[in-house]
């Protein structure tokens, strides 16, 4: 049974590879990168790893990977120009080098004189891998990395925010503004988050502050403009 | 006045930051003051330098880095003794060339003559350094004042003479840093406590494999700073460019400090390598006689010729040096200051002709510039005279010792190294027969040397004459140092070879025979 | 099953990622490859926890998803950035800076 | 002993003093002072000497050798170099000599040399000079004796180039100096091979130790001693480095007559006399001085017969003396040597003078075939020149007569090979007697030239426009001779007295020592040879009635057949050299001699040099050494920024390679 | 369940000993809601003091704690000197950081709050990257590190060199932590512990572990992620095209922070964790630091860019630092943190004054900006040039000091032949150093060019030293913070040059801390 199991799940998860770095649409690179952290989720669970597997599937096969969705459908999921600018030969040497890696990363694993590695693993108790095993670990040796990671999500989400924000002079035109309350509170080009998702529209004083913060007025002019015709 | 080293070695570079501040007009002659104050330091010690007495006087002593065993340790003997006088004299002489040369003053005087008393404080430094990093120290040190000299008031293709020479010493030095760390880390292997100070290192003698290299490092470092051939390829760029004072102390002291650390350092440091490289060092000094005296015959740029001339003359001292026996360095030390003494109003006068030559640098465009100066005409052959090494002047006392020195080593050497006087004769007399001499070039208009040129060159040649009056006032004090230092080479060759012919000492030196051969 | 197995299942998937690094042009591709590697390194620390029986690995398993997720983010906020400026999404096309 | 050293000292420092005030103040003295400074300077020094010969004669005869020691020059490092003087009769009667000489040839220039310009320079150049010969002389140890002779080269150098601006002064000077440099590093070079035995630079010490560490032919020795002969050769003029004398004309004849004949060539012979304790421990090397010596009285004496530059035959002649002196000195008949030495600088200084005033005649016109008939237009001169000429060529009774015939007596006593020699000696004196003698007819006699006739009407010709009698080039007045006017020893006092008075000498030196008769100077010298083996011989009477006879037949024969050809009927001359051209070939061209040195020393230096210059220094210093390293690094840096392409999947192609090979080698470590 | 989660109990935690981090990771939230507010003041100025004053309050509490030696949480973390003192190094850092992108644009385009929010993370992440003694934290240090700059060096978004070099840096930086991961996961694999003293005694215990190629391939994988952090070749290629694309006071952080980071967490780790297995890596590492030294300098020569000039210098530079890696041994360790320090102390010079120039001139941060400022602005020139000759080892300065001591410790490792490459390197190095120095004070600039054909020197030098005309006097007004800097770590440069001892005593104390002898 878990000697199937393995092989099912792990040629998916291989195949499931393949299919990311092989498919020429990115659009489908993504499903299959989804479909490879199924299987992988499924081999954790064959490793005693419940938990695990359970964040693989909710929040890196789920959340992540609808992201990811999102982002190629907001770039456009065209197809890769066939043939690589960069040298034409760099396929095939990646290939070989791929391949070569792979070889000595087997020599090690199974050249080892760990004996264990041949062996299914020490006999473990039951409550292997159980969530409450995993929980109690996160809050008493691993409390540490439990709270950084935390502070990298958040930190990671504060990047994204200050790279993917519309900016004066980089805004597309087609964008429609809307109003809320709060803007006339807030100068423009606070950089704050309600800018980021683009919500809050620039505002007259804003060009002015362009100009002062020796930004390209340029690009801020027009914003400006079409601000004042729709007061 | 107290006679402490640290004075005399920091003055320089305190007054050279006081003219940093100071109003540009006077800039000078600030500068001027503290070489001035250098020199009355100087030459205090000289005098009051009893020969008698052996080992290091007005020792400093304290710990600057005691993670790495680097002492600032300063002290005087007979071996720096002299060095430190010419390095005193030179730069006061150059500082007040500069001061005084009213036609073209240096641009930006402030950084000039800062570089300068920068340059004059490291060179002290490097003399006066009883630790083997602390020399290196200022012996790298030395550099940079030279780089900015020669960068920013140098003449035409400054920049890149200037990376030229730079880059090119700097390989050895940096050679020779490693070097000196090796040296001190491998002595240390025994004991813990790491040391760079000559006598602790004199007492941890190393093995002779790491010897070998150590020494070969150090040989670099020295043999460019020279420069030797063939490792004179900066050279020509170098003398053309520079601006003159920076010249004369160039030529005149610097290439002495590579002198002075071969004596120095490897000989009492490293005696078997010494001696296993003897042939060697033998071989590239009397190549840099025979080649530093053909180019110096043919090529017709009056500062090269200088400059190829101390080529061959540097080629003698370290042949002298090799000579590995008492004879040979102390004529080493002496030739070593006496060329400094020489060749700084060598190249002022170069300078004064080529201002009477319309500018030229060139001997095909010169010819009877004595015609109307006969001083000027006189000082030059007096100076041209010593720099041939005519006996009678100091230089031929030191060539002597240093041919008697090769002589009862290697017989076919000092033979082969004679010609070089010969040439040295020709050259010399090349140069100021076809500057002062003959028929009088186009552009030449004979002007007699001013007030303030003879106010620098005058003393100068007098001071040429005393010490060729009286060389013996160099040779006795330096006498008991070089002893010390050619000892444990000499001790090594007697261990092999027996005790050479010093044996038959004459009748007064017949105790020195004893403690020669033990 | 041999722990053996899932490393070499782990490793075949490591060079795969390392492979289409190397081959693919497009960042978000590139960004998937990295997952791939990511979680080949994944899959060998739960193997490696499940054979020395000690849950580190488990833990450092959901860390690394944690990173995984963050490193997306930033990446798909910059290639979005560039989108934005009208800037090629293709890694061969960005040669400003070179020499 | 006190006294002898003070006045010892006193010789040498009144030239010295003359020399330093001439230089400092020389040009504020108004007209001929500087000239009569100098002058009294040497009156002063030779009176000191005079003083200095009478204290010596004080000491009794074996305490006659005295060190005056000044100052500790340079000892250390067990080389004991001290300023000391030996005073000793060789000294002594040096001192006398170029003293002597010396003066008159000052009071000589007093007149000779006025309105010329740098008048105060030349008598500086004058007083240095002979304060070197005289430390040379004196010189108490090898450092001096090297300073000394140093020295003297340069003083040489200094007057031979003294009119600076003819660049054939400057030319002839450098030579003269280089090559005395190199006799300088022979005698170092020969002090060094010494001193590595005996251990000590002091004479009397290292002759008194010579014979303990030497036994008679010792190799070091020998090359120390052909070292020393090197340095002789050097300044004597001697074969192969004799170039730089008839070259030395260039300087004033004042100059020619001090240096070039009665002192400075004769320092060779002073030396190996000097040395002969030495010489005589090392046979072959004093062989070799005497041969050589043999071969330069027989070259130089043929090519004296054909240079028709006056000044350059009396050069030539000299060359020939001085050979043999050292021939003389060589085969130990020392005391003849210097003899000759004497009493030749007396002939010689005087024929010099004369010289110089036909040649003030000419105004600085020297070459003989445009001379003649000078007999009438100046007597004095006339006489003198022929007083010269016959003490030179050896006529009983005048000097040169007996201080030859000793040396061939004493070489031809010495027997075996030496009877070559002997046999040459006699050769040399007819050859000497016929170019003396065609120089002379052919300046005084035949059909009075132009300026003789001026002369003769009471006026002194001035030539307009002064060439360079070497070059033709035509040069401007305030240099080179003979200045704004000059003068000939008909009108001027102070060069008759001069000439006077060494023609007086001429005449009657020869009288000190006749043989059988006096041996004033064989008594007087005895104290420094007086261990010498060869000093002390008795020559049989028939070897010597038969030396004075032959002497004074060749002489005159020489004389008889100058007068031949040049009086007579002076087509022969012209005949003989078509019917000899390759032999006259020979002659004018000085045996080819400075060709030789030319094509052996000078080009492969000066192509040495070129090559060094324009090859070497730009292929290896820079080229190979600079460009080379310069040149890899340069191509590193370009690999590595080509590597740098910009391209991502390169830099992480980069990367997973670094990685497989590190992990490769971990692999393979384990 | 429940029953179960009440019996957990966190591990007593010493807030003492994590202050530092505290307050770095407070700063950050700080300044992030300080960011939001309505004051242009508040955020343009309020923002930049209130991070300097959490950098300030770290480096305080960070000396404060000197001397404590404890684990911290559980021992994920290690409070020691070598902690310590990294910590204040990246808080000074951190703070020259703030101070040059004062006015720069990058901070404004990124909004001032998240900016420096960004920057204060990627300081904290150093300090857990450098205290970490778990895997799991050295990971995450080393993503927290990272993350943030991979934004901060795309933040210049109107170049788009900047965001090229943003997303060249997170591909690779991405590929290096995978490599990293995975050979951490090895090395967890091959030893069955995530902390370091665990590795230490399963090593520590049978020999043949040390020999294991499961472990051996881990601190191959292990060593090419932390090397390429280190930018140690063949790992560097990022490093030029980063430097030189990212904003300048970002590069000049990246330079000297990330590099000490990198270093910090390899003299722990192999130092500490992996000093079992010296004899496997230290070859092979050895080799990786002559390479570097190569191409690193080798490299730098021709450039014209200032910063890529100073990329390629930093990787010579790394091979210089890992020379001490390589002895594994106290005084490799103490050369190494010594280095580390002194390097940024030159590197923030220099940059400081690229800042600067790039604001006065058109130029960028071409080396033609630096042509004849010797005349016109000593201030910036003599920092250059003191930064320019200690980089290149001269004495006087603290890079001779610290070469002195990298390689007496490669001398004294008996890796002579390291040392003669680091000297090599150095020669080579002199080339582009002094040609920067030619730039400042033999070349006339483009004011007077026109005279510059003249043989004769540079004009000019008779004005006072702190003048130049009215227009440097405005712009010096302008960025004096800036020019602070030059001027302090240039100062800083000659002083350590002179008088090192406080350094080598804080050197001392970090060996102690590590203890290995």
């Amino acid at each position: 049974m878990g000697e199937l199991l393995f092989f099912v799940a792990g040629i998916g998860a291989l195949a499931g590879a393949v299919g990311v770095v092989a498919v020429r649409n990115p659009f489908y690179s993504v499903l299959a990168l989804v479909s490879h952290l199924l299987c992988l989720a499924a081999l954790f669970l064959l490793l005693r790893a419940e938990f695990v597997a359970a964040a693989q599937v909710v929040v890196y096969a789920g959340a992540v990977m609808v992201l990811y969705v999102f982002v190629v459908a907001y770039v456009g999921g065209q197809d890769e120009p066939l043939g690589p600018r960069a040298g034409s030969g760099l396929r095939a040497i990646s290939a070989i080098f791929g391949a070569v890696l792979f070889i000595e990363l087997c020599v090690a694993t199974l050249g080892s004189g760990l004996q264990l590695i041949d062996s299914g693993g020490t006999p473990a108790p039951g409550s292997f891998g159980s969530p409450e095993e995993i929980g109690r670990l996160l809050l008493t040796k691993f409390l540490l990395p439990f709270e950084v990671a935390s502070f990298l999500l958040l930190i990671a989400a504060v990047g994204a925010v200050v790279l993917a924000r519309r900016r004066g002079g980089l805004s597309h035109a087609e964008e429609q503004a809307r109003y809320s309350a709060m803007d006339m509170l807030r100068p423009a080009y606070t950089g704050t988050m309600a800018e980021a998702v683009g919500g809050r529209h620039t505002l007259p004083e804003a060009s002015g502050e362009n100009q002062a913060s020796g930004e390209d007025d340029a690009a801020a002019e027009p914003v400006a403009g079409r601000a004042e015709d729709d007061r | 006045m107290t006679l402490h080293l640290s004075i005399m070695l920091w003055l320089p570079l305190a007054f050279g930051v006081l003219g940093l501040i100071a109003p540009p007009r006077i800039a000078g002659r600030v500068a001027l003051v503290g070489s001035a104050l250098a020199l009355a330091y100087a030459i205090t010690y000289v005098v009051d330098f009893e020969s008698a007495a052996p080992g290091l006087r007005y020792l400093t002593d304290e710990t600057w880095i005691g993670e790495l065993g680097i002492h600032y340790k300063l002290g005087i003997d007979g071996l720096n003794l002299l060095l430190v006088a010419l390095t005193a004299i030179l730069w006061f002489a150059c500082t007040l060339w500069a001061t005084l040369d009213r036609t073209r003053p240096p641009e930006r005087p402030r950084l000039f003559y800062f570089h300068l008393a920068l340059a004059e404080s490291a060179v002290l430094g490097a003399l006066l350094a009883q630790d083997l990093a602390l020399f290196v120290v200022f012996f790298d040190l030395m550099l940079v004042p030279f780089f900015f000299l020669t960068g920013m008031w140098g003449g035409a293709r400054r920049v890149q003479a200037t990376m030229k020479l730079v880059i090119y010493t700097l390989v050895g030095s940096l050679l020779m840093l490693t070097a000196a760390i090796a040296t001190g880390v491998l002595a240390a292997q025994g004991d813990p406590a790491l040391s760079f100070t000559f006598s602790d290192l004199a007492q941890r003698p190393l093995e002779e494999s790491s010897q070998q290299w150590i020494f070969l490092f150090f040989a670099a470092a020295f043999l460019v700073k020279m420069p030797a051939f063939p490792l004179h390829g900066w050279m020509p760029d170098g003398y053309r460019t520079m601006p003159l004072p920076a010249l004369a102390v160039f030529s005149g002291v610097l290439s002495k400090v590579a002198a002075y650390g071969f004596l120095r350092i490897c000989l009492p440091l490293f005696p078997d390598a010494s001696e296993q490289f003897q042939m060697l060092l033998l071989m590239i000094a009397l190549a840099s006689i025979l080649y530093g005296s053909a180019m110096a015959f043919t090529t017709t740029e009056t500062r090269l010729i200088l400059g190829y001339s101390s080529v061959a003359q540097l080629g003698f001292i370290t042949l002298g040096i090799f000579a590995l026996n008492e004879q040979g360095a102390q004529g080493a030390l002496l030739q070593a200051f006496n060329h400094g003494l020489v060749v700084a109003p060598a190249f002022f006068i170069v300078a004064l002709l080529a201002a009477r030559c319309g500018g030229s640098q060139d001997i095909r465009d010169m010819g009877g510039v004595g015609m109307r100066a006969p001083a000027l005409a006189s000082l030059f052959l007096i100076v041209a005279f010593a720099t041939l090494a005519m006996p009678g002047s100091a230089n031929f006392v030191g060539e002597f010792y240093i041919l008697l020195g090769v002589f009862t080593e290697k017989i076919a050497i000092a033979i082969v190294a004679s010609a070089g006087v010969v040439m040295a004769a020709f050259y010399t007399l090349r140069l100021f027969i076809t500057t002062v001499h003959n028929r009088t070039g186009a552009h030449v208009e004979s002007r007699e040397l001013s007030f303030r040129e003879g106010l620098v060159l005058v003393p100068l040649v007098l001071l040429i004459i005393a010490i060729a009056l009286y060389p013996q006032f160099g040779l006795k004090r330096s006498e008991q140092s070089v002893t010390a230092v050619t000892a444990p080479v000499q001790a090594g060759i007697a261990d092999r070879v027996g005790p050479g012919w010093t044996q038959y000492a004459p009748l007064d030196a017949a105790g020195k025979a004893e403690v020669r051969t033990p | 099953m041999d722990i053996g197995w899932f490393l070499a299942v782990s490793a075949l998937i490591f060079a795969i990622g390392a492979a289409g690094v190397l081959t693919r042009r497009s960042p978000l591709v590139i960004l998937l490859c990295l997952e791939l590697m990511l979680n080949a390194a994944n899959l060998a620390l739960i193997a490696f926890a499940r054979m020395h029986g000690n849950h580190d690995g488990q833990i450092f398993a959901i860390i690394v998803m944690v990173v995984a997720a963050c490193e997306v983010t930033v990446g798909l906020g910059v290639i979005v950035a560039m989108q934005r400026r009208r800037l090629p999404i293709d890694v061969d096309e960005m040669q400003e800076l070179q020499g | 002993m006190t006294s002898l050293k003070l006045f010892a000292w006193l010789t040498l420092l009144f030239p010295l003093a003359g020399c330093v005030t001439l230089a400092l103040l020389g040009r504020r003295l108004p007209g001929r002072a500087p000239g009569y400074v100098g002058t009294a300077a040497l009156a002063l020094s030779f009176g000191s000497a005079i003083a200095t010969l009478l204290s010596l004669l004080d000491q009794d005869h074996h305490h006659r050798q005295v060190v005056a020691v000044a100052w500790d020059y340079a000892a250390s490092a067990s080389v004991d170099a001290q300023l000391s003087l030996l005073v000793d009769p060789l000294s002594v009667f040096m001192i006398l000599v170029v003293s002597g000489v010396s003066m008159l040839i000052h009071a000589y220039s007093i007149s000779y040399m006025d309105s010329d310009r740098g008048y105060a320079r030349f008598f500086a150049y004058l007083n240095f000079f002979v304060f070197s010969m005289l430390l040379l002389v004196l010189a108490g140890n090898f450092l001096v004796l090297i300073i000394g002779w140093a020295f003297v080269g340069a003083a040489s150098y200094l007057l031979i180039s003294y009119w600076y601006r003819r660049t054939t002064a400057t030319g002839a000077g450098i030579k003269a100096f280089v090559i005395n440099v190199l006799g300088d590093v022979g005698l170092v070079l020969g002090t060094f091979f010494i001193f590595k035995h005996v251990g000590t630079l002091d004479f009397l010490a290292t002759f008194e130790k010579a014979g303990e560490e030497f036994e008679r032919g010792n190799a070091d020795l020998t090359a120390g001693c052909i070292l020393l002969l090197v340095g002789a050769f050097a300044k004597s003029a001697q074969i192969p480095l004799h170039t730089w004398l008839p070259d030395a004309m260039e300087g004033p004849t004042p100059v020619s007559a001090l240096i070039h004949a009665a002192t400075m060539v004769t320092a060779g012979v002073y030396l190996i006399a000097r040395m002969h304790p030495l010489f005589e421990l090392a046979p072959t090397a004093a062989d070799v001085g005497a041969v050589i010596g043999c071969l330069t009285l027989l070259v130089a004496g043929t090519i004296a017969i054909a240079v028709t530059d006056l000044k350059r035959v009396i050069a030539y002649s000299t060359m020939s003396q001085i050979g043999y002196m050292i021939m003389a000195v060589s085969a130990g008949a020392y005391a003849a040597g210097l003899f000759h030495l004497m009493t030749h600088a007396f002939f010689k200084a005087l024929l010099f003078m004369a010289a110089g005033s036909v040649i003030a005649a000419m105004a600085g016109q020297q070459n003989l075939d445009k001379m003649g008939g000078f007999k009438r237009a100046m007597p004095f001169t006339f006489g003198c020149m022929v007083i010269g000429g016959l003490a030179l060529s050896g006529v009983p009774p005048f000097s040169g007569f007996f201080s030859k015939d000793e040396i061939l007596l004493l070489i031809g006593d010495r027997g075996g090979w030496y009877w070559i020699l002997y046999v040459a000696g006699y050769v040399g004196a007819f050859l000497t007697g016929i170019y003396t003698f065609r120089m002379i007819f052919r300046a005084f006699l035949g059909a009075p030239v132009p300026e003789a006739r001026e002369l003769e009407e009471g006026h002194l010709h001035h030539a307009e426009v002064h060439t360079n009698p070497a070059t033709g080039e035509v040069e401007d007045t305030d240099v080179g001779f003979p200045g704004a006017d000059h003068h000939i020893a008909e009108r001027e006092p102070s060069m008759k007295l001069a000439m006077g008075a060494l023609a007086l000498l001429a005449i009657a030196g020869g009288l000190l020592q006749v043989p059988k008769v006096t041996h004033v100077i064989d008594h007087f010298l005895e104290p420094t040879f007086e261990e010498s083996a060869l000093y002390h011989r008795e020559l049989s009477d028939g070897l010597i009635g038969f030396g004075l006879v032959l002497g004074a037949v060749a002489g005159l024969a020489g004389i008889a057949v100058a007068y031949l050809i040049w009086v007579k009927n002076p087509q022969i001359a012209t005949r003989g050299r078509e019917r000899l051209a390759p032999l006259h070939r020979l002659f004018v061209n000085k045996w080819y001699f400075d060709e030789l040195i030319d094509m052996l020393v000078t080009r492969p230096a000066l192509w040495f040099g070129a090559w060094a210059q324009q090859t070497f220094e730009r292929v290896f210093v820079n080229g190979l050494l600079v460009g080379g390293t310069t040149g890899v690094v340069r191509a590193g840096s370009s690999a590595v920024r080509a590597a740098q392409t910009g391209f991502l999947r390169y830099y992480a192609l980069l990367i997973v390679v670094g990685m497989v090979a590190l992990s490769l080698y971990f692999l393979l470590n384990a | 369940m429940i029953a179960a989660a009440a019996k957990v109990t966190g591990p007593e935690i010493d807030w003492a000993g994590l202050s530092p981090l505290i307050a770095v990771f407070g700063g950050a939230l700080v300044v992030l809601l300080l960011g939001l507010v309505v004051s242009r003041v508040a955020r343009e100025t309020g923002v930049p003091a209130l991070s300097i004053a959490a950098l300030a309050i770290a480096i305080g509490l960070a000396c404060s704690q000197w001397g404590e030696r404890e684990d911290l949480i559980a021992g994920a973390l290690r409070l020691d000197e070598l902690t310590l003192v990294l910590t204040i190094l990246f808080c000074i850092a951190g703070i020259a950081t703030v101070l040059l992108s004062w006015r720069h644009v990058a901070p404004r385009e990124a909004a001032h709050g998240e900016y420096h929010a960004l920057l204060l993370t990627s300081i904290a992440g150093m300090i857990v990257l450098v205290a970490a003694q778990n895997l799991v934290s050295v990971f995450l240090g080393l993503e927290l590190l990272s993350i943030p700059l991979y934004v901060l060096c795309a933040t210049e978004m109107r170049r788009a060199s900047s965001l090229e070099s943003g997303l060249k840096y997170l591909v690779v930086g991405s590929l290096g932590s995978a490599t990293l991961l995975y050979g951490l996961a090895f090395l967890y694999g091959a030893t069955g512990s995530t902390d370091f003293a665990g590795i230490a005694t399963a090593l520590g215990g049978d020999g043949d572990l040390v020999t294991d190629p499961l472990l051996l391939t881990g601190i191959a994988l292990t060593l090419v992620g932390l090397a390429f952090k280190a930018s140690v070749a063949p790992f560097h290629q990022w490093t030029p095209d980063v430097y030189e694309g990212a904003p300048t006071p970002i590069t000049a952080f990246m330079a000297v922070a990330t590099k000490a980071a990198a270093f910090g967490v390899m003299l722990r780790l192999l130092d500490v964790a992996l000093i079992e297995a010296a004899i496997d890596w230290a070859p092979p590492l050895a080799v990786l630091a002559a390479i570097t030294i190569v191409v690193g300098n080798v490299g730098a020569l021709g450039q014209s860019s200032l910063k890529r000039l100073l990329a390629y210098s930093s990787v010579a530079q790394a091979g210089y630092m890992l020379a001490g890696v390589v002895v594994a041994s106290r005084l490799g360790l103490q050369a190494t943190v010594f280095y580390i320090a002194v390097y940024l102390v030159m590197n923030l010079a220099a940059f400081a004054v690229i800042v600067a120039r790039e604001r006065e001139t058109p130029l960028g941060d071409d080396i033609a900006s630096l042509n004849g400022i010797g005349a016109t602005r000593p201030l910036l020139a003599w920092p250059m040039t003191i930064a320019m000759l200690a980089l290149a080892g001269f004495p006087a300065t603290a890079g001779f000091i610290g070469k002195f001591y990298l390689i007496e410790a490669s001398v004294e490792g008996s890796y002579t032949w390291l040392a003669v490459f680091i000297v090599v390197g150095s020669m080579i190095s002199l080339a582009y150093y002094l040609k920067v120095i030619a730039a400042i004070w033999m070349t006339p600039s483009e004011a007077e060019a026109g005279d510059a054909v003249a043989p004769a020197p540079l004009p000019g030098g008779d004005q006072p030293v702190l003048a130049g005309g009215s227009n440097e006097a405005t712009s010096l007004r302008a960025q004096g913070e800036v020019v602070a800097v030059a001027v302090v770590f240039g100062a800083l440069t000659l002083i350590l040059g002179v008088v090192p001892s406080p350094l080598f005593d804080v050197t001392r104390d970090v060996g102690a801390a590590l203890g290995l002898l």
